[in-house]
């Protein structure tokens, strides 16, 4: 059935809810009017007022609630209204999410799923187009998910849901309610068109830890996640490059077999992310095929990355780095 | 010990949803004038029952009574009414501008205008202003141009913040008003912050702060309130409940359980509770806070209790979640009409003054509005150099991001 | 306007100091069972006054007297003497052994025992604690094996946490005893988010948490009791104030301005004053707090008025911010000998009884630890296996763990 | 006059509180006591109750009020008693002090130093030994700065405090009181006998933004900070590598010129930190290397950091980047 992200989302919980008792929702607005994006509409009417229901606006709170309802034995689904806000909930994420199973020796452990919307492309500004994702990439004991379609944003939101270890799950917004290439000069493609939003109604998953290579090439190997993979496609197209692109899914634990496979086979590699470039997730990228693929290597690694600068209202485009940057960075690539 | 009775999860929901009748029959309001004004050096714990009543000078004739009337002058009064009256204007505007695609986001403050511009003028213009993204009523008050709040929402050439922020997150040192955060709640703090600033400096400046009652959840607010009270800092601390935040109602906030302004209580503040829809009563517990913080004696926290007449933003439909002229049956009136009668009652304003003012104002707003556009709305005449947007990150730039502009030029 | 007074910064101070004599006779302690205890199903703000009484049981002879008197037989204060004592003589050994080199840190609990004991006692085996570091007589209580626990202290191979845990970070799902973080304040709105979790089940089990005074200024504090309050949770919120914060005095901590138990007043939550040496009355507060959780009426804030008797850590030196013998001078007395007394004077029990009470369980202690550090102490005996460092980040080892333990082991 | 780290920083702030009656010092147990490390010992008692006081224990509540006292014109020091415990000031540290020049376009701005002590060799378990430096390098707005001895650790302060941009100061505190080379074994040294304690008694500043080359060599670069860099010192000496060993002192903005000269001149780098491996700073440094340096790249670049877990009470040794594991990944450096 043809889905776009908020619908397949919004699926995949109610498939969870309907599943397992232990699953409940909540965050800022999920309730009754069901988000600011919609993801939950209709849960609280269908599944009842205590399994989908409105919090205080307090992101600390949420997560700490959660992490205590996870040692209860639930599994709970919270909803951070935008990744920009997630930075009150910082240490209950990082000190107490992240460390209980470990600290406690396995004693007690806390599954648990923040969903949280993320990155640009929708002149948000400042504090509506943030892509924090490698802050968690670096919390060891936070598994970071990333989809980049209806059908993956399904599978992996249930396998999310099912995991025992507390997951941070970012969904790129610009892509909810259709693909994005970069090209917001043209108009506007619904996922209806699209291959993967065709979703099965019910229960699936996509595992976590495992890549997707979206196109096969032999010139280079793209690494992309979210709303870039589709500014990736575009731009090997407009590059006229034979680009192998990797939607890489899951940053944490990251699909390393695909990514060396890939990099061994093309030598060159150019990694593209919206979040800002200095110890971006680029970084880590960079490092592990440097450090697993140097000998094949043909050229100096590109990463393609937002500039380190809050996202400027104004200049959206000028600061999102589409097909115009990921290209050049391609051809640099094959040059080098 | 089992055959106990099993718990069970309360979630607080509202009285009314869409499809009902509004309906405030419930909220019973206190008349205007029974709530005795305490010397402002009276100890916190000896007025907590303000944290409960409700303040209120214009009566339901729209006379002053009582002992919190501040006794305005008309002359002030008109000012007042004028900037509430351009508040309004200016938003109307912004948002039907919004509405035609020349901008990405809008958010009024149609309804609340009292609780800034009254604030506004009770304090000094030294005195430094936190606001949330309600508050432009402040910086209308204290004639910040419209024409620059127009280039700011259309991040054109003329907007003082480079096209860098979203729309209304205004800043303006010169006019006491701190740069708004999208983060709510963060400046409540800051504001403390601010205030122990100045009280360490021997300096007379107090600051104030405004949030919303949704908003009281954030760890920040719990931060103002305990710095405020150990420090004694001198900054007035606001809590604008008016009803909801975004499609939550404020009994998710805790208002079903206790009022904001008895949160005071437990940091031994003092807390009043106001309402937001009387110019003078707002006046007057902002006047009684501000001379209280002035005399050394530290923070206090107020409670304007009003009513978010229309959506949250532009992003917003609240016929989703509330029924639809819940606003009309606000049993707390309009602050504009109320101020208006006022006057009228005073003998120093007719309806035709008020009639000629709206045109005027509404005309002043056209005329800002029309040179707005002229320079540049959201993607179309003249944005700010794209190269600005690599600075002021860091006082001077470093060499990554010359290198990154350089790029973004190559 | 100028020439108006400047304003002044306020940092508040300590009465006493270093060299000063210690003196607590500003502090007014009102006699015992002067509180009339409420029915559990009384409206919070019908009882705010709980929150500046002190709630106690023990007069000055110490009898129970008044209507907070739990009644209790000999068996269960015979068991709460001798879960506080074994929590006292296992301190005692603990802190010598990392004196001796034994270990890296503790923490002592001396003074403080009534508030950790009292409560273990009045809870149900089923309920879930949520501790800070400091309430080590829960699991004594419970009859967590003290053997354990000094495997925990010296990270030793029957550590039942492996080594990865500071001293004393004890946990034990088993026991009800939530895994204690270093962070403080954290496990304040976890203890609600269980508690939700129990009622949202149709569960009977409610879960208490205990926080410092110093720690009621984090923002969890706050989420926890908004979140509480907003959804009814069953849960009991316990604040220590045991008057000191590593160095730092409770006026820092607001204790000047207000009591802690009135920071519930502006959540409509109901705030308890309780003497925290007093044995029976931690022990009627707690029951009476849980009686009113499991009617499905919501939570309670406890303020326990003690005194922290020793440092803070093995790593503090009180005698540098405070004067040396405080403690001694704490009107409220010691919970042990407060005990004693009460059930010497019900006829119950001898000084002979004490004596050989206290041998038997420092003899417990000796012999428990003799064990134990033949297992091993920190870097010497027998570690947890090296490998077992990777296990537990995630439930199934991921690939880059996999990968550093082979490097490790390289 | 011979410094320890602590007497170091503390004359710093001693200077900068007689010079600037703009500058105030705040945190948990600063005041009357002086920190749990004893930084701020005496400065009360001298300056005067105002100047340095005793706060809740409230990070975030620290955080924001520096804020405001910074816009007001201030100039705060605050502490963090333990980095481990910064993740509560977390969002008014990236949402607010890193962007309020930006976002205000220049009309606010505040100037706060943020002194924590970090890192590991302590026995300090998993909240007393952290090293989140990475997570303050991915937030455009913020400096960071991390001195390796009292000559720099006195020096770097005031220049941070001086500065009019927030500075996130992390303060090694394995090396407060001596050198440690990560020979645990043996017997502790003072910094008394290092030449680099030699600390002017006035004032003077290290700028910000400038490496040190602590030791000139042909046969690889390190590139280090805080108590790694004295443990790379005595690896590669163990390793028998003529190593260039570069000390970054501040990581954003870095010293990107003294990096790419050595590795150019080398061709082999390894590249050393406490903080945990996935998304550490080393994984930027990694790709700027090879970004910069890649066609004189000899060997594939080594990355030498903490494993990708909590940090262990009892593994102390097994955890902490000691030199074994330093000289390994120097011959395997030489090797590639
Ligand atoms: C930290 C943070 N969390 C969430 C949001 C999203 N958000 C923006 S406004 C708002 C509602 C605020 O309601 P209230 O405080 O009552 O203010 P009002 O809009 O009614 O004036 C929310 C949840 C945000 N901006 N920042
Ligand atoms: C988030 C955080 N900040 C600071 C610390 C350092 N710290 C540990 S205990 C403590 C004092 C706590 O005092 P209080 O809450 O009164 O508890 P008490 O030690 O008196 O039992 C501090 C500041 C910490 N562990 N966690
Ligand atoms: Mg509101
Ligand atoms: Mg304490």
């Amino acid at each position: 059935m043809a889905m776009n992200m908020i619908q397949a989302l919004n699926s995949a919980m109610d498939v969870m809810l309907a599943k397992d008792p232990n699953v409940l929702i909540f965050g800022e607005d999920v309730g009754y009017f069901g988000g600011v994006f919609r993801a939950t509409e209709g849960l609280q009417k269908k599944h009842g007022l205590t399994r989908c229901f409105d919090t205080p606006i307090g992101e600390g709170g949420i997560v700490a609630t959660a992490i205590g309802m996870g040692a209860y034995g639930l599994r709970p689904v919270v909803e951070i209204q935008f990744a920009d806000y997630i930075y009150p909930a910082f240490d209950q994420l990082v000190s107490e999410a992240a460390r209980l199973r470990y600290r406690s020796a396995g004693d007690f452990h806390a599954p648990m799923t923040v969903r949280t919307p993320y990155g640009g492309g929708i002149f948000g500004g400042q504090t509506h187009s943030q892509s924090p994702e490698a802050l968690f990439t670096h919390v060891s004991g936070l598994k970071t998910v990333v989809p980049s379609n209806p059908y993956d944003a399904k599978g992996l939101l249930i396998s999310a849901i099912e995991d025992d270890d507390p997951v941070i799950f970012l969904e790129p917004k610009r892509i909810y309610n259709g693909p994005f290439d970069g090209h917001h000069e043209r108009a506007v493609q619904p996922w209806s068109k699209h291959p993967l939003s065709d979703v099965p109604e019910g229960y699936f998953n996509v595992p976590l830890g495992k890549a997707a290579t979206l196109r096969e090439g032999n010139d280079l190997t793209v690494l992309a996640y979210g709303t870039m993979v589709h500014v990736a496609l575009a731009s090997a197209a407009e590059a006229g490059v034979d680009a192998e692109i990797i939607d890489l899914r899951t940053l944490v634990p990251v699909d390393i077999e695909t990514i060396v496979k890939s990099v061994e086979k093309t030598g060159r590699c150019v990694i593209v992310h919206e979040a800002t470039r200095t110890s971006g997730y680029g970084a880590e990228l960079s490092a592990l095929v440097q450090e697993n693929c140097f000998w094949h290597l043909e050229a100096p690694i590109e990463r393609v990355a937002g500039w380190d600068t809050p996202y400027p209202h104004a200049f959206e485009w000028d600061y999102f780095p589409g097909p115009k940057r990921v290209a050049a960075a391609m051809r640099r690539a094959m040059e080098g | 010990m089992k055959n106990r009775k099993p718990l069970s999860l309360h979630v607080p929901v509202p009285e009314h949803r869409p499809g009902d009748k509004p309906d405030f029959s419930e909220l019973k309001v206190p008349d205007a004038g029974t709530v005795k004004r305490p010397p402002v050096n009276a100890r916190a714990h000896e007025i907590t029952d303000l944290a409960y009543a409700l303040i209120r000078v214009l009566d339901n004739g729209q006379k002053a009574v009582g002992s919190w009337n501040p006794k305005l002058g008309p002359e002030t009064l008109k000012r007042g009414l004028r900037a509430m009256m351009l508040t309004r204007a200016y938003d109307d505007r912004m948002y039907r501008a919004q509405r035609q695609g020349k901008t990405s986001f809008y958010m009024k403050s149609t309804g609340e205008e009292a609780v800034s511009v009254a604030a506004a003028l009770a304090l000094e213009p030294g005195d430094m202003c936190f606001p949330s993204y309600r508050q432009q009523g402040i910086l209308i008050t204290r004639n910040y141009p419209i024409f620059e709040m127009m280039c700011q929402v259309y991040s054109n050439v003329k907007d003082p913040l480079k096209g860098r922020q979203l729309p209304i997150m205004y800043s303006s040192k010169d006019h006491g008003f701190f740069s708004i955060s999208g983060n709510v709640g963060t400046q409540f703090p800051q504001a403390v912050g601010w205030a122990m600033a100045s009280a360490y400096k021997g300096d007379d400046r107090i600051a104030a702060s405004w949030i919303g009652e949704g908003t009281t959840a954030e760890g920040d607010f719990h931060h103002a309130l305990n710095f405020a009270s150990v420090y004694r800092a001198p900054v007035i601390l606001n809590v604008v409940n008016n009803q909801w935040a975004i499609s939550t109602f404020s009994g998710i906030a805790g208002a079903d359980e206790a009022t904001f302004a008895s949160r005071a209580i437990g940091y031994g503040l003092p807390g009043l509770r106001v309402d937001g829809n009387d110019f003078l009563a707002v006046y007057a517990a902002t006047q009684w806070a501000a001379e209280r913080a002035r005399a050394n004696l530290g923070a206090t926290l107020i409670e304007l209790y009003t009513y978010r007449a229309e959506g949250h933003s532009t992003s917003d439909d609240p016929s989703r979640y509330r029924p639809t002229d819940e606003a009309k049956a606000w049993p707390l009136g309009d602050p504009i009409e109320r101020l208006n009668r006022h006057l009228i009652g005073l003998g120093a304003w007719s309806d035709a003054e008020q009639e000629a003012l709206h045109k005027e104002l509404v005309e002043d707003v056209r005329a800002a509005n029309k040179q707005a556009e002229s320079i540049g709305t959201l993607g179309t005449g003249q944005p700010p150099p794209v190269a600005t947007m690599f600075e002021d990150v860091f006082k001077e730039m470093p060499w990554h991001l010359a290198r990154q502009r350089g790029e973004l030029e190559a």
